[in-house]
């Protein structure tokens, strides 16, 4: 019954609206206290105070690959179960993840001109994530392209899930092109190396950065459920003309 | 001038409004600029010396090849025939969709240019002199291939044919368009010269590119 | 506090996140209003949807 | 005013379509053209406005503007509608009537063609017939003296074509030309007849 409700897109509708003023409160507050430890944590002795700028690069990466394996989520509910809140969910997801993932590449860029003296480098893990980034400029070119809604989403889900196997291959492909040219000489966010006193921050910007993230999401959908719906009722609208 | 501007501004908005087309060519521009550090490895200074010349061959591909269905939609809806009963010339009004195409396409590409230019290692001082390039030498492209794109509605065919048809004739253009941008960086030849050819090109194509193209559309429509 | 000698860079970073967030809000906000007037206006010509919560034809 | 067609001859990829064809329309008169498939009924509209090149012979509109060509003082209507489906239906005939002569009642042609309500429509919505009127409001938005239709009311019903029948009707007593390549009248009435091919 529950599951029912929710998959209708009139019940999807209500809920959305009851639910996106409380997603958007609490999104608001936990940026408020994330960047509140953001901006008190301690310098790193080899970052310095560019440390700050990795509380917005990390989450902005992780919502890079969040936004991919949601939409891999929805693109199996495209083509699996056919459900055309699943056409909807991936459709919406696209820009946002495009979004936050162009957001980690100018951040990293930005912490990198510091860092490494350049804006650019063709480091593995910045590249990877510019391959992502194309890889969702792909799928939102192809739901622009797509005239029809429905072939346009199950054209694109089969696009996510090509992406979604490809994008170890592709990490991996990158690494090794990556060290064969040249030994990557540069600081890193060492996995275990991090202080609590910045992890702390850390995880909470990435929880509020995910809560802007489900809230964006949420209402991307609603309103592309209400496009939906506007592309209906032209069409009634253009047939009943005719037949009037 | 009226007609000139209603099918300018009607080619923009359809540009705009269809399937992101404006922005095409500027992601096509950005992976192609994007795959040339994995053929040729990420050392900078390697790709510094290269880089115009990859922002060039970006450039000059993403325009000509965004350029292929130009005419091909309007003669296959029958708007071709009409634009053919306006007050104003053939000529004029394959000049305005050209206006269309290069404002849509070509400028995202120099906009974005400096950025590709970063990542390429271009010196940061050069990379505005590398975008003006850009900006000077697009519209020879855009008017040599608007010759190509005609000839492709006539021989009811694109895509490919386009780019054998048009690249050849585009080679002056990119000399001097690269031969600018390494000017700017490198130095020792002045950056005058090559820009000012550049700029006539620029100037002669968009003078005889829409003669030419008119002339082919109308064989094709016989 | 203090940002150090790369202030700049941080400054830069926290306004390009700062707009790429306010640009999602202002998309999803504007779009929700453009579609309820689009619906708003089609309604007032007395279009129905034959079945309520069909999300497309 | 007056469209003359003399000893007109027309081959497309070395065949002859037709051949020492001469008429004359006046105005408030109507030609129709019929003919097998294939006879060149096409091919003659499409001379005529000048988007095919006359082997021989010569076609004039005399009594117009003597400085403009029988293009622009034609409206042609050929198979396609010359609609793009990404712009509404005020926004498509916006541009024809802007591209081809300037001011015009847009709101009032697309009320002679019974569209008016659709005007926000994108025309990606509308069907074959209502295409059709769509392109046929740019005959009433912009006045221009010949009227030269291919098969104008192919996809229209009987109640459209029965409206167009009437503008038809209305351009002719306002001294206005029509030559229709048409199998049927098409709702002119007492029109001349034009035959093309082998008898």
């Amino acid at each position: 019954m529950a599951v029912i409700d929710f998959a209708n897109p009139t019940r999807f509708l209500k809920l959305a609206n009851r639910l996106l003023p409380w997603l958007a409160v609490a999104t608001v507050l936990t940026f408020a206290y994330g960047l509140n430890g953001a901006l008190h944590a301690p310098d790193d002795y080899q970052q310095g105070a560019t440390v700050k700028i990795m509380f917005l690069h990390v989450p902005s990466a992780w919502l890079g690959m969040f936004g991919w394996m949601l939409m891999s989520v929805a693109a199996l509910g495209t083509l699996v179960w056919r459900h055309p809140l699943a056409d909807v969910a991936g459709k919406a997801a696209a820009p946002i993840g495009a979004a936050f993932t162009l957001l980690c590449l100018v951040t990293g860029s930005l912490w990198g001109r510091p860092m490494w003296g350049t804006y650019w480098v063709w480091d593995a893990r910045l590249t990877s994530v510019l391959v992502l980034f194309l890889l969702y400029l792909g799928v939102l070119a192809l739901y622009w392209t797509a005239e029809e809604p429905g072939r346009g989403a199950r054209a694109a889900a089969i696009l996510t899930l090509v992406g979604a196997v490809n994008i170890p291959i592709i990490k991996f492909s990158v690494d090794w092109w990556n060290t064969l040219h040249q030994p990557a000489s540069v600081f890193r966010m060492g996995g275990s190396s991090i202080d609590p006193s910045i992890l702390h921050p850390l995880f909470a910007m990435a929880i509020a950065f995910t809560l802007l993230f489900v809230t964006l999401h949420l209402a991307a959908m609603r309103n592309e459920i209400l496009r939906r719906r506007v592309r209906a009722m032209r069409l009634i609208q253009a047939q009943g003309l005719a037949s009037a | 001038m009226k007609s000139f501007a209603a099918l300018l501004m009607r080619d923009v908005r359809l540009a705009v409004r269809v399937g992101g087309g404006a922005l095409m060519g500027a992601m096509f521009f950005l992976i192609v600029v994007v795959m040339t550090p994995f053929a040729v490895g990420p050392n900078l200074r390697l790709l510094g010396l290269i880089g115009p010349a990859i922002l060039w061959l970006g450039g000059e591909l993403a325009t000509l090849l965004a350029l292929d269905r130009l005419f091909a939609t309007d003669h296959e809806d029958g708007s071709l025939d009409l634009i053919r009963t306006g007050e104003i010339p053939l000529e004029l009004a394959v000049a305005a969709k050209a206006v269309a195409h290069w404002l849509t396409t070509c400028l995202p590409l120099v906009v974005i240019s400096p950025l590709l230019g970063l990542m390429l290692n271009v010196e940061a001082r050069a990379l505005g002199w590398v975008a003006l390039t850009l900006l000077a030498g697009t519209p020879a492209l855009t008017f040599i291939g608007l010759v190509g794109a005609a000839l492709a509605v006539a021989l009811r065919r694109g895509g490919l044919l386009l780019a054998i048809l048009v690249l050849p004739l585009t080679i002056p253009v990119l000399i001097f368009g690269v031969a600018a941008a390494n000017a700017a960086i490198a130095g020792p030849a002045p950056f005058g010269p090559p820009f000012t050819i550049l700029c006539a090109l620029s100037l002669a194509s968009v003078v005889l590119g829409p003669v030419a193209a008119a002339a082919a559309l109308r064989y094709a429509m016989e | 506090m203090n940002l150090g000698p790369h202030a700049d860079f941080i400054i830069a970073s926290y306004a390009v996140a700062i707009f790429v967030v306010a640009a999602l809000a202002a998309w999803v906000t504007l779009d929700y209003i453009t579609q309820r007037r689009i619906l708003g206006d089609l309604e007032e010509r007395g279009v129905t949807r034959r079945s309520r919560g069909k999300g497309h034809p | 005013m007056r469209l003359q067609a003399e000893n007109v001859a027309c081959s497309r990829g070395g065949r002859e379509i037709f051949a020492g064809l001469s008429f004359s329309v006046h105005d408030g008169e109507a030609l129709m053209v019929t003919g097998r498939n294939g006879a060149g009924k096409s091919s003659l509209l499409r001379t005529i406005v000048g988007l095919v090149r006359l082997t021989e012979g010569e076609i004039r509109l005399e009594g117009g503007r003597a400085e403009a060509s029988v293009a622009e003082q034609s409206h042609f209507v050929g198979h396609d509608d010359a609609i793009k489906p990404a712009l509404s239906v005020r926004e498509n005939l916006v541009f024809w009537t802007r591209y081809l002569g300037g001011a015009a009642d847009v709101i009032a042609a697309l009320e002679a063609v019974e569209l008016a309500p659709l005007a926000a429509l994108p025309a990606a919505y509308l069907s074959a017939g209502q295409k059709r009127r769509l392109s046929l409001a740019r005959l009433v938005a912009i006045k221009r003296p010949l009227w030269l239709l291919d098969e104008p009311t192919t996809a229209l019903d009987s109640v459209a074509q029965q409206r167009f029948s009437v503008l038809m009707q209305a351009h002719l007593r306002d001294g206005g030309l029509i030559v229709a390549a048409a199998h049927g009248p098409a709702g002119l009435e007492k029109p001349r007849e034009l035959r093309l091919g082998p008898p």
